[in-house]
């Protein structure tokens, strides 16, 4: 088992502050391709049960885990791909454990809405909004206690805003000054339920009702959620405390695949065009040379059908092995059929 | 003759509830769009006054029902998955269910709680296949599970007429069954359990999708063995008198539960059976495992769930 | 059973907008003598379980209740005799309550920290921190939508600034407008906690971040409490919305009665001496004629005298109805023993 | 030879541990202060960094311990009321217990849940009462209930030393048991039942504060009827094979458990018991009514709970 155990030491060089256009562009490329590529594995029934697609909030996980060390942590949502993916994860692994193979990250038992990868510092994707919170505070906390310079980033959507545990925990965080970073991904809409008919106040609102700094950013701009990243996992490494950052941002699919089959009128046409005005992949494509995106595209393309190639020749897991890992101790319980 | 859904059924009981008495409403998220059938095309029915989309804030609303019904409202709450029911316990368990006793008879807390959607959905996997029922049975939470659309229609107008807090699980398994309504649909009883099939030589105790599957593992073992199918439909208050009389017949018994082994629903019935009842053979029960969490690859997370050759062993073993 | 119905039609009449000086008196030196009564009934072991005594907040709950009508509710706290007595109970059958007699609010069947009497519109104590205000706002939601201008007052403490639900509630309130009134009893500590070791930021920062105008009043001061309450009562009333009131306050006793028996070193006795400078009884007693103080502390005393003699002549519940009430629907279920 | 009291028994384990692995600390409301005995004194001892007061926020400190022992860190925490554990059901049952399993195991989460005065506490009635760990047997949290100060020592330095989230419940009428501790204080293997008093006739399986009720009802039966008292310690995962060599001894059956009775634990044994064990007689349960809710009156508060006067009454009828 991979322990987690917080080191003291850095276990990876910080990334250069300096943001860098290419890679960034690269990450956004890859969720953007990893997720279409997805869709169509639900279609095709390999991926069962469907997905929340990041498509169009690329820049906030990108922007973010640019910023991140190696050895730094973050915890993830049910629109988690984007995210472990830009931590760092083998997508052709992401990809396996979507497909439920035995290669997957968590070796086909977690699925989209539980993806982890501890060997990047990804304590999971959780299926309950607000619910990974205060585990990343837990983290942030341990860390702290360690003495370890380790910051922890916490993802959580606009509709997480009135979950009561996300506020209990944004006072905790602020009270014992821990090295996390707020990161509300606010796309308008927590499934059906504008941000504006479920939120009193705003977001920003919440984190000064805690004392905690926060800065309201252009989700679609993944430099701008670099420089906002980037002073907030300063001020947490250097011992100031935590920052709760909102990223306006915009979600082009369905709330979950299975909205696909549904009819809803929560949105408009109108208002996915608007926002298609401003897709995070040309805001920031556009800053970089022509054919160094093309080139990149190209390569996207390739690591995608290479990932799609290791899900399908994987393994599935044996089901007489279903309740393996249900106890770290190792423990095992009674089945539930008669025996023998 | 009418087909109607399970998923349909307990859509008509709640707008059929909604349209006879004022004091009822539906609040949960996104129940406006309806996006999990229960509450699909209410809001343009009956507006949104009584079809109320909440934020993501699930103990506050619930315990804000509460509040509604000591004022003689009777608020129905959707809760889009099953493990929302742990986030709200405190709620129901503490508050809702202790309010009428603590305060000595002076209120009533008629809410309903509905998981449109039990259990496993596939490849939802750990935290959204939960099958909690026996939580609640054990805290004394009104609680019901039914197998078929008819049953689906009548629990849930008694539910929201009885006076007590109360809880329905809708089977994700069981959204889709479509059952022959030639009767008028009416209320069923809170309580009152539903023998499917005779049969003298074991009674099986299913609950909710799984009486599907006894009643399709009755039909198979026909020739040989006579299987009694017995459905609860309400899991607590339990239909003793019918369990005992069905055993007084079969003496024998098997219990086929999706709730987690220790401690679960299939635990009371073969104890009380064991207790009080007729057995002339050692009781079994088919249930999910030990402290089970569902596993997202399809086939493991299918071979948690009971089934119906883990359920035909059951009656063999029974049989010796 | 005291059906609850919400009811368009007032059912008593307005308060006098200004203030009753003796009437407010009379209101806090009941709570302070029947605290002092219910202290001594602890010790002699006629109050089992103990209590969680009001001393000192006298001015909080009479100066917020003076100011609803009768068929206004109120939801109290662990710390609830004060409101109980201030919303209208018969202290009789309070003291009788707290002694598990038949007599008492609840039948004897809820004790102190679930007093509840919906004849005058109490919907209760609760025992559980921050458990009280959602329930609350769903009264006020029913009220709101029958059409009646009834309001609710919602009490609860510094510590319960901490628990989400009532956090979760605030936004509700806020967004749906209810006529609700949240009280915060800030007596500075939970238990032995200090709030500023609790609590990031402020209460009223915590009401700002819903959008809920708040007011922090001198809770020593019933005038002052009387004039805050007013103002939120009557915007409640008129559609207007909640309002928080953070009332500062202090408790002269132990957080519950088992802490006389343990040696607690959270405060100072010098804390406790510089409050005891401003009782609230002498606060406000200052203000009225001290013949009439004089009268009303008599008035007070046999009253008290009066509902101790009533208690103690009171019959206990019978055993074998020690689960009547469980279910509203008179069901019953199976006992815990053999049967026969 | 030193009498040493369940509570001191509790602190001491906690001390120990706090003393041998720096990654222990202990968590909760006034724990500092140490007013619920279980912390008295570690403050002093251990500093404010390993004794840590949270404010109440009890959902969120539940899910940082967890998050902490995702890390490396082996966090207990002290829940305050029994019903605290209604309040984070979530954050137990939903994330601690499933994260193992979900990431494929690359995680573990080393938590232990303490609640020093479970069940009744004389007159804090109905919110502050309940005995609620059939709850977490049910959804798989390791579940123990000491019923002496040896085995109070023994389990909850086993519960912390555990990679698993484990739950401990201190019935606080065993809070002032005292025991005469002749060797020395040991760790106890979790899973392990123990048996206080061998017998021929019937086995009592007492859970807790119950075990020393069993042993004087066993004490003031003896001439008569011979009875063995088992005590599981830990309910789950619970003992199968110390029972059933108990059971081919006496072949009778009673659990005295104070749980409600649908779906408790003592519905477990019997289950168990009557599929899989030697049974000459139905067997019996000694719980809480269905449902229960304690009334503040003592009198009443007593009588819900399951006494000596129904053991008595359901040994003689096992033995019928
Ligand atoms: C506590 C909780 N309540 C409800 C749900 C069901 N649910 C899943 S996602 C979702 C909407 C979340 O909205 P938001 O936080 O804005 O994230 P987004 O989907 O917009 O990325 C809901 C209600 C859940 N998973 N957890
Ligand atoms: C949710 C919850 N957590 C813990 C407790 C135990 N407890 C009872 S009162 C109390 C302190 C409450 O402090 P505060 O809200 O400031 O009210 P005060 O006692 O100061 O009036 C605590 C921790 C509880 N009853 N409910
Ligand atoms: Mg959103
Ligand atoms: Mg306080």
């Amino acid at each position: 088992m991979a322990e987690l155990v917080v080191d003291a030491r850095p276990t990876g060089p910080a990334p250069d502050p300096a943001p860098d256009p290419a890679e960034l562009y690269r990450g956004m490329r890859l969720i953007r391709s990893f997720e279409e590529c997805a869709l169509g594995l639900v279609k095709s029934g390999e991926i069962v049960g469907g997905i929340h697609p990041y498509i169009g909030e690329e820049a906030v996980a990108v922007g973010v885990c640019a910023v991140l060390r190696p050895d730094d942590l973050i915890t993830s949502t049910h629109r988690g791909h984007g995210h472990v993916l830009a931590k760092g994860s083998d997508p052709r692994r992401m990809l396996a454990e979507l497909c439920g193979r035995a290669t997957g990250l968590n070796r086909g038992r977690g699925g989209s809405m539980h993806a982890a990868d501890v060997s990047v510092g990804i304590l999971g994707a959780n299926a309950i909004v607000g619910g990974a919170a205060p585990i990343a505070a837990g983290a942030a906390w341990a860390a702290k206690r360690a003495g370890a310079d380790r910051v922890v980033a916490t993802f959580f959507g606009d509709g997480a805003l009135n979950q009561g545990v996300l506020l209990e925990t944004m006072n905790l965080a602020a009270l014992w000054a821990l090295p996390l970073v707020f990161v509300c991904e606010n796309n308008g809409y927590a499934t059906t339920m504008a941000t504006a008919s479920a939120v009193a106040g705003t977001a920003a609102g919440r984190a000064a009702a805690f004392g905690l700094p926060s800065v309201t950013v252009d989700g679609m701009d993944v430099l701008a959620v670099h420089a906002a990243s980037a002073a907030a996992v300063a001020a947490a490494r250097d011992g100031s405390g935590p920052t709760f950052i909102e990223a306006l941002t915009y979600r082009y699919g369905p709330h979950h695949t299975i909205e696909q089959r549904i009819r809803l009128a929560y949105r408009t046409q109108e208002e996915i065009d608007q926002w298609r005005q401003r897709d995070p992949l040309d805001v920031h494509g556009a800053r970089i040379p022509p054919g160094q995106r093309e080139q990149i595209d190209a390569e996207i393309t390739e690591l995608i059908e290479a990932a799609v190639e290791f899900a399908r020749s994987s393994p599935d897991p044996d089901p007489k092995d279903a309740l393996e890992f249900l106890y770290a101790s190792g423990m095992t319980g009674r089945s539930g059929a008669v025996d023998g | 003759m009418a087909k109607l859904s399970y998923a349909k059924a307990l859509n008509r009981a709640l707008a059929d509830e909604l349209a006879r008495d004022p004091s009822v409403c539906v609040l949960g998220e996104d129940v406006a769009a309806g996006i999990a059938q229960f509450t699909l095309g209410l809001a343009k029915q009956f507006g949104p006054d009584r079809v109320i989309d909440t934020p993501i804030s699930e103990q506050a609303f619930t315990s804000l029902a509460t509040g509604a019904a000591l004022c003689g409202m009777r608020p129905v709450i959707e809760f889009q998955i099953p493990s929302l029911l742990f986030l709200v316990f405190e709620q129901v368990a503490n508050q809702a269910h202790k309010f009428s006793l603590m305060t000595g008879g002076q209120v009533k807390v008629p809410v309903t709680y509905v998981v449109p959607s039990s259990g496993s959905r596939e490849g939802w996997a750990g935290q959204h296949s939960d099958h909690p029922y026996s939580l609640f049975a054990h805290v004394g939470i009104k609680t019901i599970v039914p197998a078929m659309p008819s049953d689906a229609y009548g629990l849930l107008v008694s539910a929201i007429r009885d006076d007590d807090p109360t809880v329905i699980f809708a089977p994700a398994l069981a959204m889709g069954i479509r059952e022959d309504v030639t009767t008028e649909l009416v209320p069923i009883p809170i309580g009152q359990a539903r023998v499917h099939r005779a049969g003298e030589d074991v009674t099986v105790v299913a609950v909710g999708h799984l009486v599907s599957a006894a009643l399709a593992v009755a039909e198979e073992l026909a020739g040989e063995i006579s299987v009694e199918v017995f459905d609860p439909r309400t899991l607590y208050p339990f239909d003793w008198a019918a369990l005992a009389a069905s055993l007084d017949r079969t003496g024998r018994l098997v219990v086929i539960d999706d709730s987690n082994r220790m401690c679960g629903f299939g635990a009371e019935v073969l104890a009380t059976a064991a207790e009080e009842m007729r057995l002339v053979a050692p009781p079994r029960r088919v249930t999910r495992p030990d402290g089970a969490v569902l596993p997202f690859a399809l086939a493991l997370d299918r071979v948690v769930q009971p089934g119906r050759d883990q359920l035909v062993a059951a009656i063999r073993a029974v049989m010796k």
